[in-house]
């Protein structure tokens, strides 16, 4: 057990992974001697040799291709994308290739790798350096898309992603790399795929992932003071989507609101809304509302705020829950 | 310039086509061993009997699409025999004959064009990636895979299959640049048939010529007389050993022509005209090899009768299985979308499942 | 009034264009002499020369790159980008400038393009010439996509498209390139953010576009036998979505399906389905139900219409709509 | 391979950069006009001012990132002189000196850097696009707008920025290339500062140099010393006359170095050492060119106190008006994401809106 920002949780993690399997490459640019741009890979290139660690020219179709290629070799690539907004020339390469090539080969080709997206905003970055672009990967068969919202899920998370053997979007909350938690290597930790309650609650369910789970937590602290008993879901995996999980919670409190940072529209929280309509419709006191970021391209860190999800927004939304409706 | 000593012409400035036989069958080189020769003949043959007869069941639907090569035999089945069975091959939808040459079931090879949903063979058995439609995209993978083998200190080479008109992909950019900063053991073979479907070659580029495209990443370029087998075969012999023996990766030129349509679905006279086909029929691949072995005596009768019956016999053994429609397990969709199955696919599974037992109720 | 196939609806429309407007430009991959692999641009090269439609080298992030270098100059050209799937290589160009060029610039630059797109099943294509990436685009805020379902949406449409100052990704879908219709050039139809309502009814509202709007229509034809009067609604544009008219409906019928090509995991879908609960709650006596594709990379001939949407399913999802619920 | 005439190397096979003033500032070619000689070095000590108060406003908070040109002034400053007015300018974000040697007005330079949502400047005003971030995709923007001009008819050249890293991206290689097949007027301008963040060239490319990327397009490569303003100025004054005359594209490597880190949030040290700093630092193009025109005299002391006063008087104005915050009005977010707004946004707007109220009324 340690005390670790989420950016040593995710060092640490692929040092051990490196140590434990020397299958294990990472690669990207700026990843070698610097440690990335925010050191996530610090001291890599030095502890494992520039043949488990390397920069690699600026392309990033180039970055996702050649580890295919590798991962069709036996390797476990782990590549960096240096932020979220320059993941998108290789969006062929991981639409078309990483999340068909085990079927396109009927399971005769694996893809062990994992694709390391720092995501998100909430930093003051400028244009094309905070986008959440996890809508494009969760809708695409094939692909794991995973996001911790803690230091230990950091850690965990991407263990277990790179020891997957499925393709693994690892997108990587930017503006929690440098939050701090517990972190016990040692513990198994719930399985890559789950949901995990981290808040129980009674009146209604928060659903967040990645950034947003620290928020919805403050946000159900801040709701106590107006009689709100608020349960948290922190989803960790978009896809697969953790239904039980999620509607387990839902169907007991009857309300929901699902947080993230992206564009609301066509976002990924309207798939939980659809999910939990679905799966949870005569259970609901009041439809899902969404808390998301506006639809507009990433604004500029003097604004962001405006645009961000905040504590206020989701108490907003709880509030809209309808809640006359039952006491009747 | 860096300048390295390298063999066939191997260099950064590329010169003009390696030929090796005129298109008279004549020997204008210094040709490989009469073996290499005779195998290279009974491939093309083999090859070409292939083709015709894929590009007889597709009309006859029996497959979905078929883009031929016929006419770029030479290109398909010289680079495959002048590889080790360890070597990877990353062909694109146009290498259907250099699958077979490989050695592949030729049904395993038509299967994605039947209408089934995989590559049909197994990649790793055949060290074949599947055949690739997204244009250049194969590259960074042949790449990828060669950096692999060469860490693991494996003899690997990766045969990388390129169309002209996929030069001008950002990815082939990609590729061919991280195989220099690599030095990975890579040979990208660009088949030039001068024609990107309808988009010829002199609208797809200003470069002298695609082999020159290799000089903005320090590989060396080469150009070959595509259509003369025992040309392709040394060029593709020479860089294949230059990637072996550590030297890196190089960009072959191979000068050819599809006789056919981009495929059948495709109607090549809307944009190239009779006379330039009548210029490329008499620069047949399989004739001009056939003419320069039976001039030299090496083709006996025997020897070609056997090469016709070999071809003959995969024809109809190729003709007979593909008579009979696949069979395809709508379930099988489901199975190898991940390797760790998800709690939703399973639901779709078994609605799907319940779906096709009530149509069979139905149909009862 | 002629009668026209969508493929050459849509070629009208460009000829019109082109006709009306100097700047209108037409370029692609074999869009010239040959007309484009469906015939789309057939004749142009012809008729209006190589410098208003032309091919281009083998790039799509080229095409759409150099588009938008062209819009900033004050042309509208108007690009194809050959199958789906193939547009990917310019996914970094649609996200990062043509979505946000015109907000980068405070207005300054506007970006009058549209980015063609055959896309979508149904016409026993191999991988990757099937692909529905409507979700991809309609998430990003900055463009306009829409998608005609009928013939004299094709022109009408397309015609709009190209006299809008915003970038439209045109979403053309296969299937119906060969069907015929009633097409008034002369008219001008309802707005391009308009869905329409194409068949009214009472029971159920069916929401469908671009290529499952015939499907949706047979659908409700077959529909009467069971006794259900659907009514069916043509999205026609996915980005600005027109909540105005899908609501109007719901609030009448209380019963919702969306039916799409795409697989059903954060697909387009999910958002109709999260606004229309969010806006008709009250209203539902049902949840609203997706007919999607199967969470799977596009399939095979053989087994396409596994996944893709049918009249059975759409009346099997009719059916689920809770129906003893209300009658009791 | 084409041989075309070309003037001052602009040639397929590039030769040895350009050098027309040692680091010593001695003439060693022929060197442009005293007056063109004296405007450059004008540029060169306003840019470099203008550089050191940008550093010093991101030091104080009041920009969110600022990467320097530091050393590459000569680079940024002698491409702008030798364009027209109408001529037009693709940018990353490296190229802020340049974008204040072009005229535009510093403050509105920063506005992105400085935290708020636009480019700042009008770009059509300027002939000048955004700054782009996203590497190498200004390229083929330059292509289109070129070659859209010349189907217009009109008299203009587009010169595209790029980094030597950003070469690998695969958008610059499409736009090469179509930039080629087009014959489009643009001057395509690699600032070589050896590095790409921490990854150095050697690590980015084997081609024997970043101009001899040129033939595999076609396009005529050259290189030049980038630290000698005088050779920047007459190689892409060159190359913009070649282009005017529709001769079609040029790729110019212009060899520099950058003095300061990547960005301020950069730590350069990690990467690389003192001594490749100080090999530079004698090679400084400001001192470079100044000793020159000492030395023959055209630079007098009046002359240079003049280009101090100007450089300073620039900081100083910009100093004050950076010193307020920009005004950004939330409620404008929503107002350039399209030209016809939405109902969905108009909504978001009055939401937005209300939220603001809500906080004054809290906060009175
Ligand atoms: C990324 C991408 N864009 C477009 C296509 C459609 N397409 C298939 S084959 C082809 C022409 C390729 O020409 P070339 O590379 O010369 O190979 P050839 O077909 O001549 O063998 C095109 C444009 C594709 N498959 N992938
Ligand atoms: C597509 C893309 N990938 C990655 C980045 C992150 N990034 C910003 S600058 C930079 C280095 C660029 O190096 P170079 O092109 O040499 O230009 P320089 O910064 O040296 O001027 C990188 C990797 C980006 N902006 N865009
Ligand atoms: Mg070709
Ligand atoms: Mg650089």
């Amino acid at each position: 057990m340690a005390t670790m920002t989420m950016a040593q949780a995710l060092n640490t993690a692929l040092r051990d992974a490196m140590t434990e399997d020397p299958t294990v490459l990472v690669f990207g640019e700026d990843v070698g001697p610097l440690g990335g741009v925010f050191r996530i890979t610090d001291g890599l290139t030095r502890d494992f040799g520039e043949e488990r660690c390397f920069d690699t020219p600026l392309a990033e179709a180039g970055i996702v291709g050649t580890a295919v290629g590798m991962a069709m070799y036996g390797y476990k690539p782990v590549v960096e994308m240096q932020f979220d907004a320059f993941a998108y020339p290789a969006f062929e390469q991981i639409t078309s290739h990483v999340a068909k090539l085990h079927n396109r080969t009927r399971g005769a080709l694996s893809l062990p790798m994992v694709i390391r997206v720092p995501y998100g905003g909430g930093i003051g970055g400028v244009e094309h350096h905070c986008d959440s672009s996890e809508a494009y990967y969760a809708h695409t068969p094939g692909l794991r898309v995973v996001t911790p919202g803690t230091p230990e899920d950091g850690y965990r998370m991407l263990r277990d992603a790179i020891a997957d053997p499925d393709p693994v979007v690892f997108l990587e909350p930017k503006r929690r790399y440098w939050s701090k938690g517990e972190v016990d290597t040692a513990a198994p930790g719930p399985a890559l795929d789950s949901a995990v309650v981290r808040r129980q609650g009674s009146s209604a369910t928060l659903i967040a992932y990645g950034p947003m789970v620290a928020l919805a937590m403050e946000a159900a602290a801040a709701a106590e003071d107006e009689g709100w008993d608020l349960e948290v879901i922190d989803l960790r995996s978009l896809a697969p989507f953790d239904e039980q999980t999620v509607a387990d919670s839902v169907r007991k409190t009857g309300r929901a609101v699902v947080v993230h940072e992206a564009s609301t529209f066509g976002g990924y929280g309207a798939e939980v809304v659809a999910r939990i309509t679905e799966q949870c419709f005569h259970h609901l006191e009041a439809p899902v509302l969404r808390v998301g970021g506006l639809d507009i391209p990433y604004p500029p860190p003097k604004l962001e705020e405006h645009h961000l999800p905040s504590v206020d927004r989701i108490l907003d939304a709880v509030d809209r829950l309808q809640w006359e409706a039952t006491s009747g | 310039m860096t300048t390295r000593p390298a063999p066939l012409g191997l260099d950064l400035l590329p010169g003009d086509p390696v030929q090796l036989l005129s298109p008279a069958g004549e020997a204008v080189g210094e040709l490989p061993a009469p073996e290499v020769l005779l195998d290279l003949h009974r491939r093309l043959v083999v090859g070409r009997r292939f083709d015709r007869q894929a590009q007889a069941l597709v009309k006859q639907g029996r497959l979905a699409v078929y883009p031929s090569s016929s006419g770029q035999e030479a290109c398909q089945v010289a680079p495959v025999a002048a590889l080790q069975p360890t070597d990877w091959v990353f062909p694109t939808y146009r290498e259907s004959v250099a699958l077979v040459s490989r050695g592949i079931d030729p049904v395993e090879v038509l299967t994605l064009l039947r209408g089934d949903w995989h590559c049909g063979y197994n990649p790793r058995e055949w060290r074949t990636a599947p055949q690739c439609t997204p244009l250049g995209t194969q590259a960074p993978h042949a790449v990828g895979l060669a950096h692999a083998a060469r860490l693991k200190g494996d003899d690997v080479v990766a045969l990388c299959f390129l169309g002209d008109g996929s030069t001008s992909e950002g990815d082939v950019h990609e590729a061919l640049n991280f195989a220099a900063v690599y030095q990975a053991p890579v040979v990208f073979l660009v088949q030039n048939n001068g024609w990107a479907i309808s988009v010829p070659l002199s609208k797809q580029t200003k470069a002298p010529s695609i082999a020159h495209k290799g000089i903005g990443y320090g590989v060396p370029g080469v150009r070959v007389d595509g259509n003369d087998a025992a040309a392709v075969w040394s060029v593709t012999q020479t860089a294949i050993g230059w990637a072996r023996a550590g030297n890196g990766p190089t960009l072959i030129e191979a000068h050819t022509y599809r006789m056919d349509a981009h495929t059948n679905a495709d109607d090549a006279t809307r944009y190239r005209t009779e006379e330039e086909l009548t210029g490329w029929r008499d620069k047949d691949p399989v004739e001009r090899l056939e003419r320069y072995l039976r001039t030299a005596g090496l083709l006996t009768d025997e020897i070609s009768s056997g090469v016709a019956e070999e071809a003959e016999a995969l024809a109809t053994d190729l003709r007979t299985r593909m008579n009979e429609d696949p069979k395809v397990d709508p379930l099988e969709l489901f199975e190898h979308v991940y390797t760790r199955p998800t709690a939703s696919l399973r639901a779709q599974r078994e609605a799907l499942s319940a779906e096709l037992a009530a149509h069979e109720e139905d149909a009862r």
